[in-house]
């Protein structure tokens, strides 16, 4: 889960990193309002679960509250890959001596976290890493140990190198960002830029943490910061009801148990020439409801011409899918046609369900694919 | 012979009392497998299917002499089970738990290292050798004994393959679901290494995913080391670029991880690669080894 | 550095573990004051820094104020294990149903911490560990790890077998304990006895803390616990100067550098006839000061009729240890001979200071041993 | 050979610019011990005795090759700078530091016990192979070229009994301080199978003392596996229980850990265990292996 810069800067803030805190504007009156009181110029920045958010133009330095009101009436409402701003955060404007990258992130070939630096900051980590990859200095962060004190200093001078008392400050600067990202449970802490500002101290000018999925269930504080607006209505179902889904440009609408088997499904789809419409693992149990969030979800799509489900059961049991399937088609005008292959636990008792039901079986992954691809085609 | 589980595997369930933990104890008794104990703390002393149910692995395992333990506890729970069965001196610990946080699996891969106990998982389906036992949740009626080895990182689509090598005759020695998450126990190569010291194991098949480079690191084992011969399969090569594929593994991003990548190692190092999940009997067959 | 229940048991509040708080009384009439407010039976329990004080009467259950007065002045003011008590707790009586022993201490043979819990508990844990091994279950503690939950659980319903209720509660307290001795370097934590209640309560009844002497450097809070009352004059002397001393009943007071010379020093003078006054370390510097106080503390004890020098110089300069010998001679009625060898690093600077004098120098170890033994004899 | 550290050892000295790190760099240069770097954050780029200091040990590695690190910075400091250390793919690290935390040590001896970096100390004198290298503070004009290998608790003790031997004429092959610590990185056993392997050494002496049980696992090792003489010293006969001693180590509790039983189990073993330091170079005469 994303959080956003103002929410980010909020936990640093109470581990101990310097920020600018700024407040957040839901409008170009209220972004004038928040300039006014900071009574100096300030940088409008886009709130959206979206990176690259200055090269779009959400980022914004201005001198005036009048430069703030325009730049927040641009930006609120602008899409940014594919994301709508909503929020802007109203921030004073720092004085930038320099500027460097610092974050922490799972380096799944080592199975351990990775703290990673480099003196030049402020622009894409991924373009230092392609072009430069010397000025990235990486250390791998032991779990027995976390961050050590001594990796931490390394990392400092690293950025700071003639500068020891910036170092110094750095130090419990990184040491405080590997407490977020381990009492957090983060996937990601970044700080781009981190800057030493002309009067010599040193402030993480943007925030960015990404929180492991699996480990809010012991964070219930930072579930409250899910931005539930930044959601698109389907994904937020989906999410709801445990199913894993991602919405695709094509045609057939997909309802797989299991992740590899969904994208399997995908993959024969469009082997056979088709083309996807979405992702969807309704995952291991088969509770009936789980079936209708999914055709709900799917509906919603106009692109969709037929529904393809692809169930193997194993804890999965396929009498519960063919129950849940049926309860749909007899409550619901779906509109479009249904395939359906369903082999594994209690396979003939799901079989016997669906005679009744207005669905078109099949035994085989590959029937079922190529069926409902020329159902979409026709 | 087999890997990892054999008849004489005698297994432990670490939330035996739960309702996923109850279900499959049944499931694997009813299949053959020596279910000796349960663990649920608190619980000690009742029983769940005929099976002593104990407050800790240590004890269950001093009492019944335990050496395999599978997990069916909540996820957040997972790491400090997976812990508990290791410090008891388990030789195997099976998690089928999903959505185990990743902070803790590299705690517990960290600290399992060096240790001898083996941990296939988490969010995995677990383990069969068919005929002899199964630990987990793979389905036992959709495989039969035979000479061909399987590892995958999916569930459903182990099944999808298991049942199409069963159905054109192609028996398996043992079958590995190895999990999907990013920091697993058992990844490939541990399974191809088990595979090629198994004498009962003639061919391998190799259900990989896009994320990861697992399928790379096996496909240098399998070019360097490997005598038996392998066919593999790769879901995700319609996989649009930086979707998180329900699998915390199957994210791929950049240029690495791809399934074009994943294949172009597998078959330079000689793997037949399949294009749907239902060619792999057919390759398997073109190998004639079995 | 041993501190007191009291102290121990705020440490023990603060982490949650659930005791009894109790008052601190240093004379009866108060003990009696905290009686009269508690309004029930009390225990009055000396505080004072040596284990068996049930046995040595230094803990006492009084019905009434008046009673919680007469223990009290029998109490305070009393010995045990050569420790003069100058405090009491006074603390509500606790109505028992059963009583455990919980601690956990370094397993120096492991390298690791360890877990011990045994379900017969109250009395001397040491007798049960010889009489009844098996009724002490031990946890070695993982130091990547830490006390784990699964150890918690194993260990509390190893106590708790057929009470869930109880054995959940215990499981927290333990963690907590686990906390308790790592967060603040702890060498020890013991609760003894650890108490279900008659309503069906978790308490920690006793407390007791060590804490590494090597980690107070970092706890300057656990620092202000010491008991400086507690403490005999010529080791709070030799502690604040850095010395490591241990006053012996012989007649040869000693002055070495480093604890395996010292030691070694005492094992000599024991093997030709002698009986040491004193293990004296100065340790690796050899600032003059500190050969000052080291005369001082060992001229406090009226046994010692000789003072013996053993210094082999290493980092130790011996002409820095002959200045201040000297220092202190010309500024000192010594009353006693001095013997004096000096070995290593600058000695021969040394043995030039040293002629001028009033000591007598011997060149080894044996010699300079003998010499004292003689002296002392004489 | 001798063990440890030789003529090719490069040292790197952690704290070089504090008051000791500094002292006994010259002291160790002066004895022809290559000293190649120190480290001192914030002082990177400056110079002690000739020796370029850098912000960190990885930085100091790589740019002079540095395999030893030995280390002089406050106690509370010295687990961190261990770490660094050995992070940093030192072959062997000196801990010089007096008054580690234990729970310090805990963490650094379970880092370290499966990787590759050797830790002597922590409070320890160090380690001399005499005429080619010393690493730490012990005295070098006390020591001698020759073939005994010396292991010890103690400090100034060991240069009493190095010293007695050097006027014996009984030359060292590499001198040992392991340090009085309870968890200390290496042992004595570790310092006797290193002997025993080492063509130079041709008899052993090792200074023990009261507490822990190491000296009773060396007697083991000896009368199991051990072909080369050994003397030793145990001090602490005349320790009051329950005392500490200064050494940490040094404490006597029970009946475990006595000089009693160190004395007996060594002699158990065949070793030559001496009644006072001054005679154990008559006892190493009375091998006659040198």
């Amino acid at each position: 889960m994303d959080i956003h810069e103002y929410q980010a800067k909020e936990l640093f803030e109470k581990s101990g990193i310097p920020i600018l805190r700024g407040e957040v504007a839901c409008s170009a009156a209220e972004a004038a309002s928040i300039a006014e009181r900071v009574g100096r110029p300030v940088v409008v920045k886009a709130q959206v679960h979206a990176g690259g958010r200055g090269k779009a133009g959400g980022v914004k330095f201005c001198k005036t509250p009048e430069e703030a009101r325009a730049n927040a009436e641009k930006i609120i409402g602008m899409q940014i890959k594919g994301k709508t701003v909503r929020k802007v955060l109203v921030v004073e404007a720092a004085d930038i001596a320099s500027e460097a990258y610092v974050g922490i992130t799972h380096n799944r070939a080592a199975r351990k976290a990775t703290f990673m630096v480099s003196a030049e900051g402020g622009i894409d980590i991924e373009e230092v890493a392609k072009n430069n990859p010397d000025a990235i200095l990486k250390e791998i962060i032991e779990p027995a140990l976390g961050v050590t004190r001594a990796q931490a200093r390394r990392l400092a001078y690293h950025l700071y190198p003639n500068n020891p008392a910036i170092a110094k400050q750095a130090v419990s600067l990184l040491l405080n960002l590997g407490k977020v990202f381990f009492t957090h449970d983060c996937t990601l802490t970044e700080i781009n830029p981190l800057i030493v500002t002309e009067q010599g101290e040193l402030i993480a000018l943007d925030a960015k943490v990404s929180l492991d999925d699996n480990g809010l269930a012991r964070h219930p504080e930072l579930e409250e910061l899910r931005d539930l607006t930044a959601e698109d209505i389907g994904d937020a179902k989906a999410r709801e009801a445990g199913l894993a889904f991602h919405k695709l440009e094509g045609e057939v609408g997909c309802i797989v148990n299991g992740a590899g088997l969904a994208m399997s499904t995908l993959d024969v789809i469009k082997h056979f020439g088709g083309s996807a419409a979405n992702f969807l693992d309704i995952g291991g149990s088969s509770n009936p409801q789980k079936v209708r969030t999914a055709m709900e979800i799917i509906l919603r799509d106009p692109n969709v011409r037929v529904i393809l489900f692809n169930i193997f059961g194993g804890i999965t049991r396929c009498d519960d899918v063919a129950n849940g399937l049926v309860e749909v088609l007899n409550s619901t005008e779906v509109g479009v046609p249904v395939v359906i292959r369903l082999t594994g636990t209690n396979e003939e008792e799901a079989q016997e369900i669906l005679k009744q039901a207005n669905v078109i079986t099949e035994t085989s992954m590959d029937g079922v694919i190529q069926r409902a691809i020329s159902l979409a085609n026709s | 012979m087999a890997i990892f589980v054999d008849k004489n595997t005698k297994v432990l369930v670490q939330g035996i009392t739960g309702r996923d933990g109850g279900f499959h104890t049944q499931q694997m008794q009813e299949y053959g497998t020596q279910v000796v104990a349960g663990v649920t703390p608190g619980k000690g002393g009742q029983e769940v299917h005929g099976v002593p149910v104990f407050n800790s692995v240590a004890e269950a395992r001093e009492a019944t002499g335990a050496n395999t333990s599978v997990i069916y506890v909540p996820a957040v729970f997972a790491a400090d089970a997976i812990l508990e069965a290791a410090l008891a001196g388990m030789d195997l610990v099976v998690c089928i738990s999903e959505g185990v946080p990743i902070n803790d699996m590299l705690q517990v891969y960290d600290f399992l290292k060096d240790r001898p106990t083996r941990l296939i998982g988490p969010n995995c389906p677990g383990i069969i050798t068919p005929g002899q036992a199964k630990v987990g949740i793979i389905p036992g009626n959709i495989c039969t004994p035979g000479n061909v080895g399987l590892v995958s990182r999916s569930g459903t689509l182990t099944y999808e393959v298991v049942y199409a090598l069963t159905l054109a005759g192609l028996g398996q020695s043992t079958c590995v679901g190895i999990g999907g998450d990013p920091v697993a126990g058992t990844s490939f190569l541990d399974c191809l290494q088990a595979f090629e010291a198994d004498p009962d194991t003639k061919a391998v098949v190799m259900i990989g995913e896009i994320g990861g480079d697992e399928e790379e690191r096996a496909a240098a084992y399998i070019s360097e080391k490997m005598s038996k011969p392998a066919a593999a399969y790769i879901a995700g090569r319609a996989a649009p670029p930086g979707k998180r594929m329900g699998h915390a593994g199957a994210i791929i991003s950049g240029g690495s991880g791809t399934a074009a990548a994943k294949i172009e190692a597998l078959e330079a190092a000689g793997v037949a690669v399949a294009e749907l999940p239902s060619s792999i009997p057919h390759l398997v067959q073109q190998m004639n080894v079995l």
